[in-house]
């Protein structure tokens, strides 16, 4: 009997069953904190399972869309608002990677949450909710729902369990987030009233209808809503200090799930909607992005904390995503897809390392470290792999995106083309150097000396959780870098629908699509 | 007459604005007060001209009064400080906002054009009290909550031992 | 020229615009007591001249519409509430001062941004 | 002379209150109403009493569908939406006055039987039909609040907040009285119909736009848009928190309504265009400085007031937008508002702050004492912010969306921009009451305190967090049933 | 009348109003006047006593004390005029004139005679005709106003108890003030109209009193407080406040304050008699010659004037909040009922 | 000797005012008619400056400055009167004369200036009170009236010749030297 209900409302299940399993386990006393682990991680585990056995076995539509919910939900003010969630192939890893990351983070993140930590994971699965809706809403008002639901359980997040600079950081995240997509609102209203719908492909036949230049205010306001989540180049500073304040489990998360969502807009919205003026604004967007890149790493070596450092990292692979969406070619895009799921993984992995190793050290510093390795071989591994496919190390995930990625730039449309895809190739060098010297100065050597420093308090090496966390993340950083087709395959489909209309008026770029297989 | 009432009136209002003492200021209001009931009886109005004495001057002014000695407040305090940028502001705003009246009401075509017409007859309370219960007979019931409410409120604020 | 002294002498002779003059002015006066004055007393004086100032109006107009009674009913109206303000302000003036011993405006200050 | 039905039935809903307004006193007589409790509880069900039965009443109407009038007074669907909300929003303050005026020590029953009165004159005011009845409803909405501001008289501030609400809002009243008589001088009615087709004329006279916009200062000091708002902050900081609340919902609703149906009486038209650029100036300067000011505040009632300040600004926008979606919006926006403003200043009641205590160094670190309460004003505070998917997300929706159709995108823009300011000061209290550490001075006095019991008042608060989550969940549904509803059936212009 | 007006070269109207301002200001002037002998010898009588008879008309004839009256009159024109060093002057002296100017304004609208025609001329005896519009709503106005002269002479006194008889006189006419115009309303109602002619010709078969006695008994009363005489002189009740609001007043405004007291007496009894007692109405006569109607008139005036005189050496003085007691608690709905059992009565059958 | 004041509680009727009030007029009228219709010289009123009535001996009229049977004034110009006088109508100067102290026991002073301020003085009977050498009597006469402030002010010598005609003591305008030894103090 569940089963046939399921199957009709897979998707909404998915969105509001965590956020109502979040919202009964609040109702547990604080002492009973075990306990309300436990359930979490349970109900998240269930989600991933319900999640990815249905999404993957399910058959696609002629859309390419594994499942759909749609029906009218409110008209307010005359516009139709619909209830339309749907998975496709552009959004399929992605809403795994999320069900995937959280009972991981959950679990790899037991001790860390210290006092109230019912209503910790309660909010985490609330975020989970919010991500879900934003990942799976093809209503462009449902979408921005979502996308400002997700907001609340992360300012918290931030806010309350964060490090000693929460409040500030936890504000500057509010704040950066929601004056741009206000302002998107803003844009979101005027196509709606344009359109008479929310639906982005009636948007996109409305936006067509209008005049460039308005297109390409209307585009700004979107993309720069977008961006500020991605965060591309100038509107990144709010990265760092939400990182390093938020626990780790946020980290993880704000890493691996929310920053994919501005990249995903792009992808989803910005660009469909608005075909013209995104060709018009790929070169500049490129730009920033290859900016974020060099600037990202480079700034990321002057870290002298672990977090911090990993944070802009962040900075600087996000930029390759975004450099892979604004070449405006299938295998750029393809590859900024696929570099969204490594980043997801990678990043995720060396925030829950960074973690593990803060909850037994209480210090990220690195000079605090050294001679990690001698102390917890397990963990040196394990971080050394995860580095190694941050930096993008052939048979690692993030070589197969970031391949794709320059090459699309360097076959992309736009003059300048050739140049970005070197530079950014700089990006990849600094990306090895500054993680490799942070690896050195950390791990190996001799063990640092100091009786107060971080290596002096590093007791234990990774315990059976631990590693039951890593690995899974290490098997499938192995598995995207040797096998990326799996991934690249759902959504080529849509990535090149996408595409076809933005380079429908410019056939000189429609003449290099290449083909991947 | 009209200019007589008139500017008793004004006069009066302007005697208000400038008068140092309170209690002189109240019976500057009821000069006022007079020249207005001047005005109604010459707008063919003796019954609001009656009620304006006995409602304005004869209770509402008294009890200001009554106020004011009750509180022995007959002198405006001196200011604190020099407010002399809201005291010429206001003078300012004032003549300002005169001047702007003085010319709307002669660049309204409405009142230019408006010829007395022949003299209606003089209000009566029959009239006044037919219009009163027939047409507002809710308005009338308002009033009263109105006035019922004025004194729950005046009472609850200062009764001693409420 | 000419229409301007016209306006003027049937100002001065009471035409409707001549009592819309007064009231207008009248209604200034009592803005300006309210604005320019401290003690609280005068400034309610100043609110009164302001009810009053849109009575002689309403009159006038009444008057203008032949003798409309829905004037004079909605002036009596006036009256009424003029009344119950009187009321409910002088208790608030008898109420500050009992706190503060005072009735000057620009002393009741505790309530500042 | 008697009354028929329809006409008992258009008067009915205003009779009840002010049937227990009139009884209440008489109640409050008994000298032992300080010390006997069940004479309290007596005149506070009394008064939730007449609420509720007013209130169904009101809800039949609705649901039948009936507008009857009664003279100049139409109990259509604008005075049944103006009755339904502010009967909610009373009852929700009775049921927080009854926590805060105990722990105020200061239970008295003409507090409620002035509350009631001033109901009253909210559902007369936004029922009225023509000029008369207008002004007597404002009197008699705001004498009684006069009064109520000022009723905790032990507090030193009391009167202090009621003389100068008293005095702003007399002027404000003259201004409105003396416009409505220059608009009754040159069409010679006052019926707001007739007046609203010759303000509609081509060329209207200077005298009558004198008019026009000396009443429309009347409704923006009720609604407290910009150049007449000085008195909000003190006024809310001085009256007794569920009455601020009260204040802050209802007052700026029945206004937001009249004016509606002011507006709504004349069929736009050059005379209402110069209105509407008039409205567009002050809803963005109310707007900015409302914003702006509400940042620097310490106090959360004031930063309260502020804010409402800058939800007139919204509203404002909606009512420049002019159509009949942008106003539907506005009903619906007003709903959202209720709920979320009075659960807003419910807080203050729900956690015990007592007279001027109201600063949010009093409340750190509380919401982890009482997390329902926390959470559900922290909702109200998201939903105030304009958070999605909370009710006031859906109420700025409709509002910019209107606003953007009909070609203002530049004030959009700004409203967003403010909204956006907003989001930091809403943000306070929730950081207040989750993120801060309360410091030891609190602490201590809540030691000596003895513990703050405010079950109604909780309850009421909750009752606010759900109705903005429902809101936000069912927008549609509660669109349709209410706020589209009295644009269809109340407005003739209807395109 | 032609024929005076003749003589004297005006139209007869022009006379007849001269006639009529002479006749109203003289008379009630002149009664007042003689009212203050009529005071002191009826209280000595009252209490026992003879009253003054020292004063001489030429030294000879004492006529039962009436000269004291030319006595007294040259005594406060040649007093010393005295005003306190702190009062402020110009109230003081205007505070006088303004007791005494509403005192005699009120009597203007009192018919006090039957109309009479001649020569195709209706002359209705009473300063301002009838239809004027403002009918007894102007003798309450007036009497509204009256209270400022007491207020602006007690507080321009600058003294104490001044100002306390000031603010006992201002709360006592507030109050009063309802009861009484309550009680005349009925009055309106029941004629179904408020022109003093027109209530004075409504009594021609039953005086107002019988129908009206609640009505009767509270407006007598208010006209006590209204007129500040005993018991309800609060305004000066000497033995708690010195003498109140003329504490400070000697010779000629004392004179004029006193005296605008005792006219003030006379046009409440003028209002009585006009409102209860039938005015100028000789029962069982339809139509009294004018003089025997104007002399129905002054019996009665005279009678109520003397009425006063006498309630004011029975009755001690109220306490204040027995005056306010009585004045909310006993007149005010006293008169409400008057006027709901009226209301209810011509419903039923008028 | 405390007054035991009894509350008179009011009846209903008595509330009303009408019906005692009515009564009380008619015992008013009463009186008016019986006066009306009675003689003046039958009434009881003492038709004063024709008829005057003698006053009780305790009253307290005009002063007087007692005086030895030598004609010296008694009074040792002590102030005790003018301290006590509430009025603060009583003025001395003190003239002292050393030399005659033999005859006079111990008396050494007696009054230069002893004047009464009979508009201020309110004839309270405190200076006689006061006085320890009874030099000064509050006695009988009451008809003080002038045309001018100025008489009003009553000196030693006024204060002294007042009484003397009434009492067979020869008027005296300055100060006889005392003759007779005067009464030691009383210590």
């Amino acid at each position: 009997m569940i089963t046939p209900w399921m199957n009709a409302h897979l998707l909404t299940f998915l969105v509001f069953a965590p956020f109502i399993w979040g919202v009964l386990l609040m109702l547990f006393p604080e002492r009973q904190a075990p306990l309300v682990k436990l359930l979490a991680i349970l109900g998240a585990t269930g989600i991933l399972a319900i999640a990815a056995v249905q999404l993957l076995r399910a058959q696609p539509d002629v859309l390419g869309r594994v499942a759909v919910e749609r029906f009218h939900w409110f008209s307010a003010v005359g516009i139709p608002v619909e209830y339309h969630l749907s998975v496709d192939g552009l959004n399929i890893w992605l809403v795994i990677l999320t069900v995937f990351l959280v009972p991981l983070t959950m679990l790899g993140t037991w001790h860390s949450l210290s006092h109230k930590a019912g209503t910790a994971l309660a909010l985490f699965l609330m975020l989970e909710s919010g991500m879900l809706g934003a990942l799976v809403a093809q209503d462009l008002l449902l979408f921005y729902l979502f996308w400002e639901a997700m907001l609340l359980p992360m300012y918290f997040l931030i806010g309350v369990w964060g490090g000693s600079e929460r409040r500030y950081a936890a504000t500057k995240f509010m704040l950066f987030t929601l004056s741009g997509s206000l302002l998107w609102l803003v844009a979101l209203l005027y196509m709606a009233g344009k359109a008479g719908s929310f639906s982005p492909a009636v948007m996109a036949q409305a936006a067509a209808a209008l005049p460039g230049s308005a297109q390409n205010l209307l585009f700004l306001a979107f993309a720069v809503a977008f961006a500020i989540k991605v965060p591309l180049f100038p509107l990144h500073t709010w990265l760092p200090d939400a990182h390093t304040e938020a626990p780790t489990a946020g980290s993880v998360i704000l890493a691996g799930v929310l920053l994919k969502l501005g990249s995903y807009g792009f992808l989803r919205f910005a660009i469909p909607i608005f075909p013209d003026a995104a060709l018009h604004f790929a070169k500049p967007m490129a730009a920033l992005s290859v900016i974020a890149i060099v600037y990202g790493a480079l700034v990321a070596m002057m870290q002298t904390d672990i977090k911090k450092l990993v944070a802009y990292s962040s900075v600087s692979h996000m930029g390759f995503v975004m450099l892979g969406i604004a070449s405006m070619t299938l295998i750029g895009t393809q590859g900024a897809m696929l570099q969204m799921l490594n980043h997801g993984i990678s990043t995720g992995a060396l925030f829950l390392l960074v973690g593990m190793i803060y909850d037994r050290a209480h210090t990220r510093r690195i000079a605090d470290f050294g001679g990690v390795a001698t102390k917890m071989p397990v963990f040196t591994a394990f971080f050394l792999i995860v580095t190694l496919s941050s930096i993008g190390l052939p048979l690692t995930n993030g070589f197969a995106g970031e391949f794709l990625i320059l090459n699309g730039t360097y076959l992309s449309g736009f003059g300048w083309g050739r140049a970005m895809a070197c530079v950014a190739t700089l990006g990849v060098l600094l990306s090895a150097a500054y993680m490799l010297w942070m690896v050195k100065r950390v791990f190996w050597g001799p063990a640092n000396p100091d009786p107060e420093s971080g290596t002096a308090h590093l007791h234990a090496d990774l315990n059976l959780r631990e590693i039951a966390v890593m690995l899974p993340l290490v098997a499938l950083i192995f598995w995207m870098g040797i096998h990326p087709s799996t991934f690249l395959a759902h959504s080529e489909a849509h990535v090149a629908r996408a595409l076809v209309q933005a380079q429908a008026p410019a056939p000189r770029g429609a003449a290099v699509l290449p083909e991947v297989k | 007459m009209f200019l007589i009432f008139a500017l008793i009136t004004l006069l009066g209002a302007l005697s208000v604005a400038f008068q140092k003492n309170l209690v002189v200021a109240g019976l500057c209001m009821v000069i006022t007060f007079f020249g207005v009931a001047g005005l109604y009886l010459l707008l063919a109005n003796p019954v609001a001209a009656a009620l304006q004495i006995i409602v304005y001057s004869g209770a509402i002014v008294v009890l200001l009064l009554f106020v004011i000695m009750l509180l022995s407040a007959h002198e405006e305090e001196d200011a604190q400080s020099v407010h002399s940028v809201q005291r010429w502001g206001s003078v300012a705003a004032a003549l300002a906002l005169a001047a702007g009246v003085v010319k709307v009401v002669l660049s309204s075509g409405f009142l230019r054009g408006a010829a007395s017409g022949p003299a209606p007859a003089n209000m009566n309370l029959e009239r006044v009290g037919t219009a009163l219960f027939a047409e507002h007979l809710v308005a009338f019931e308002a009033v009263g909550l109105l006035l019922l409410a004025a004194m729950i409120g005046a009472v609850t604020l200062v009764k001693k031992d409420l | 020229m000419q229409p301007t002294m016209c306006a003027t002498a049937s100002i001065l002779h009471g035409s409707l615009q001549g009592y819309v003059l007064v009231a207008l002015l009248l209604f200034v006066i009592g803005l300006f007591i309210v604005l320019s004055r401290r003690s609280v007393l005068i400034q309610f004086m100043g609110v009164e001249l302001m009810l009053n100032a849109a009575n002689v109006a309403l009159l006038a107009f009444a008057r203008h519409w032949n003798g409309d009674v829905q004037g004079t009913v909605f002036y009596l109206f006036i009256i009424a509430v003029a009344a119950c303000e009187a009321a409910v302000g002088l208790a608030l003036v008898v109420g500050l001062f009992r706190h503060r011993q005072t009735t000057d405006s620009d002393r009741a200050d505790a309530l500042k941004l | 002379m008697s009354m028929s039905a329809g006409e008992l039935s258009a008067i009915l809903p205003l009779l009840i209150p002010a049937l227990g307004a009139c009884l209440l006193p008489l109640a409050a007589l008994d000298k032992d109403q300080e010390t006997v409790k069940w004479v309290r509880g007596a005149m506070f069900f009394m008064a939730l009493f007449c609420l509720a039965g007013g209130f169904f009443y009101v809800t039949r109407l609705w649901a039948t569908g009936a507008q009857p009038s009664y003279g100049a007074l139409h109990m259509d669907r604008i005075g049944q939406y103006a009755g339904i909300f502010v009967m909610v929003a009373a009852a929700l303050a009775v049921l927080q006055l009854w926590d805060h005026l105990h722990q105020e020590g200061w239970v008295k029953g003409e507090t409620l039987s002035l509350l009631l009165f001033s109901v009253v004159g909210m559902i007369l005011f936004a029922s009225a039909g023509n000029l008369i009845l207008l002004f007597l409803g404002l009197e008699l909405l705001s004498v009684p609040l006069y009064a109520l501001t000022a009723t905790v008289r032990l507090r030193a501030r009391a009167f202090e907040g009621g003389m100068k609400y008293f005095l702003t809002g007399a002027v404000a009243a003259s201004c409105f009285l003396m416009g409505s008589v220059l608009l009754y001088g040159v069409t010679s009615s006052l019926d707001l119909a007739v007046i609203g087709r010759a303000l509609g004329a081509p060329r209207p006279d200077p005298l009558a736009l004198a008019g026009a916009a000396l009443v429309l200062m009347g409704f923006l000091f009720k609604i407290s848009a910009v150049p007449f708002h000085q008195w909000t902050p003190d006024v809310y900081e001085a009256a007794p928190h569920p009455i601020s609340g009260f204040m802050s919902v209802a007052t700026k609703g029945v206004a937001v309504l009249a004016f509606m149906r002011v507006l709504g009486a004349g069929v736009p038209a050059p005379g209402s265009l110069r209105i509407q650029s008039a409205l567009a100036v002050v809803a963005m300067a109310t707007l900015i400085l409302g914003n702006l000011a509400a940042l620097a505040q310490t106090n959360i009632k004031r930063m309260l007031a502020y804010s409402s300040i800058s939800h007139a600004g919204y509203i404002l926008l909606g009512l420049v937008a002019g159509t009949p979606a942008a106003y539907s919006g506005v009903l619906f926006y007003l709903l959202a508002y209720l709920a979320m403003n009075m659960g807003a200043f419910g807080i203050l009641t729900a956690l015990g702050l007592v007279g001027d205590r109201t600063t949010f160094d009093q409340v750190k670190g509380l919401g982890w004492k009482r997390p329902d309460l926390a959470i559900a004003v922290t909702l109200c505070m998201l939903s105030l912010a304009g958070i999605p998917p909370l009710a006031g997300f859906y109420g700025k929706y409709m509002i910019f969306k209107e606003l953007i159709l009909q070609g203002h995108v530049s004030m959009a823009v700004v409203g967003v921009l403010a909204s956006l300011v907003s989001v930091y000061y809403y943000l306070r209290l929730p950081v207040a009451l989750f993120l801060e550490k309360p410091s030891e001075k609190a602490e201590r006095e809540a030691a000596e305190r003895p513990a703050i019991k405010a079950p109604l008042a909780g309850a009421a608060l909750l009752v606010c967090g759900v109705l903005v989550v429902a809101m936000g969940l069912f927008p549609g549904t509660v669109y349709k049933v209410f706020a589209l509803r009295v644009v269809e059936n109340a407005f003739h212009f209807v395109r | 009348m032609e024929l005076l007006a003749r003589i004297l070269h005006i139209s007869p109207q022009t006379f007849w109003m001269i006639a009529k301002v002479i006749i109203v200001f003289a008379g009630p002037l002149t009664l007042a006047a003689i009212l203050t002998w009529v005071e002191r010898r009826g209280s000595a009588m009252i209490q026992d006593r003879i009253g003054p008879n020292r004063a001489l008309l030429f030294g000879r004839w004492r006529l039962l004390g009436l000269p004291q009256l030319a006595a007294d009159g040259i005594k406060f024109f040649m007093k010393e005029d005295l005003v306190a060093e702190e009062a402020n002057n110009t109230l003081f002296w205007l505070a006088p004139l303004m007791a005494f100017v509403p005192a005699m304004m009120g009597f203007a609208v009192i018919p006090f005679g039957r109309d009479f025609t001649e020569a195709g001329r209706t002359y209705s005896l009473s300063l301002l005709d009838p239809g004027n519009g403002m009918g007894m709503l102007y003798p309450m106005a007036i009497g509204a106003v009256a209270v400022y002269g007491i207020l602006t002479a007690s507080w321009s006194s600058n003294n104490k108890w001044s100002i306390l008889g000031g603010m006992r006189a201002s709360a006592q006419m507030v109050s009063y003030e309802i009861g009484m115009s309550l009680a005349v309303i009925a009055i309106f109602m029941t004629t179904g109209g408020y022109d003093p002619h027109q209530i004075v010709a409504a009594q021609a078969k039953t005086w107002n009193v019988f129908p009206h006695i609640f009505g009767f008994l509270v407006f007598f009363t208010c006209m006590f407080a209204e007129t500040n005489r005993l018991p309800f002189d609060f305004a000066e009740g000497e033995s708690e406040i010195v003498a109140g609001f003329h504490t400070e007043y000697g010779s000629m405004k004392f004179a004029l304050l006193q005296l605008s007291e005792y006219v003030h007496m006379v046009t409440a009894a003028a209002l009585i008699v006009t409102l209860y007692f039938g005015g100028w109405q000789i029962p069982g006569m339809a139509h009294p010659p004018v003089l025997l109607s104007i002399g129905a008139f002054v019996v009665k005036w005279v009678f109520f004037c003397w009425v006063f005189i006498w309630i004011r050496w029975t009755i001690p003085r109220f306490r204040f909040d027995q005056l306010m007691f009585l004045g909310w608690k006993v007149m005010l709905p006293l008169s409400m009922g008057n006027l709901l059992v009226h209301a209810y009565f011509m419903h039923r059958w008028g | 000797m405390a007054v035991i004041v009894k509350k008179v509680e009011l009846n209903w009727v008595d509330r009303t005012y009408v019906i005692p009030v009515a009564m009380g007029m008619f015992i008013t009228m009463k009186h008016f008619l019986k006066q009306l219709f009675t003689r003046s010289r039958k009434r009881f009123t003492v038709q004063y400056p024709d008829w005057k009535r003698e006053p009780a001996p305790g009253y307290r009229g005009l002063h007087e400055l007692k005086r030895f049977e030598d004609g010296a004034i008694k009074c040792v110009a002590c102030f005790m009167c003018a301290e006590a006088c509430p009025a603060r109508c009583i003025t001395i100067e003190a003239d002292e004369f050393g030399d005659l102290n033999r005859t006079q026991g111990f008396q050494e002073k007696r009054p230069a200036v002893f004047k009464i301020d009979m508009l201020r003085c309110i004839y309270c009977g405190m200076c006689e009170e006061a006085c320890p050498k009874d030099a000064i009597w509050l006695r009988s006469d009451y008809e003080q009236a002038s045309y001018d402030r100025l008489s009003m002010q009553f000196g030693k010598w006024d204060l002294m010749n007042t009484y003397a005609e009434r009492d067979g003591k020869a008027r005296i305008t300055q100060d006889p030297t005392p003759t007779v030894p005067r009464p030691p103090l009383q210590s």
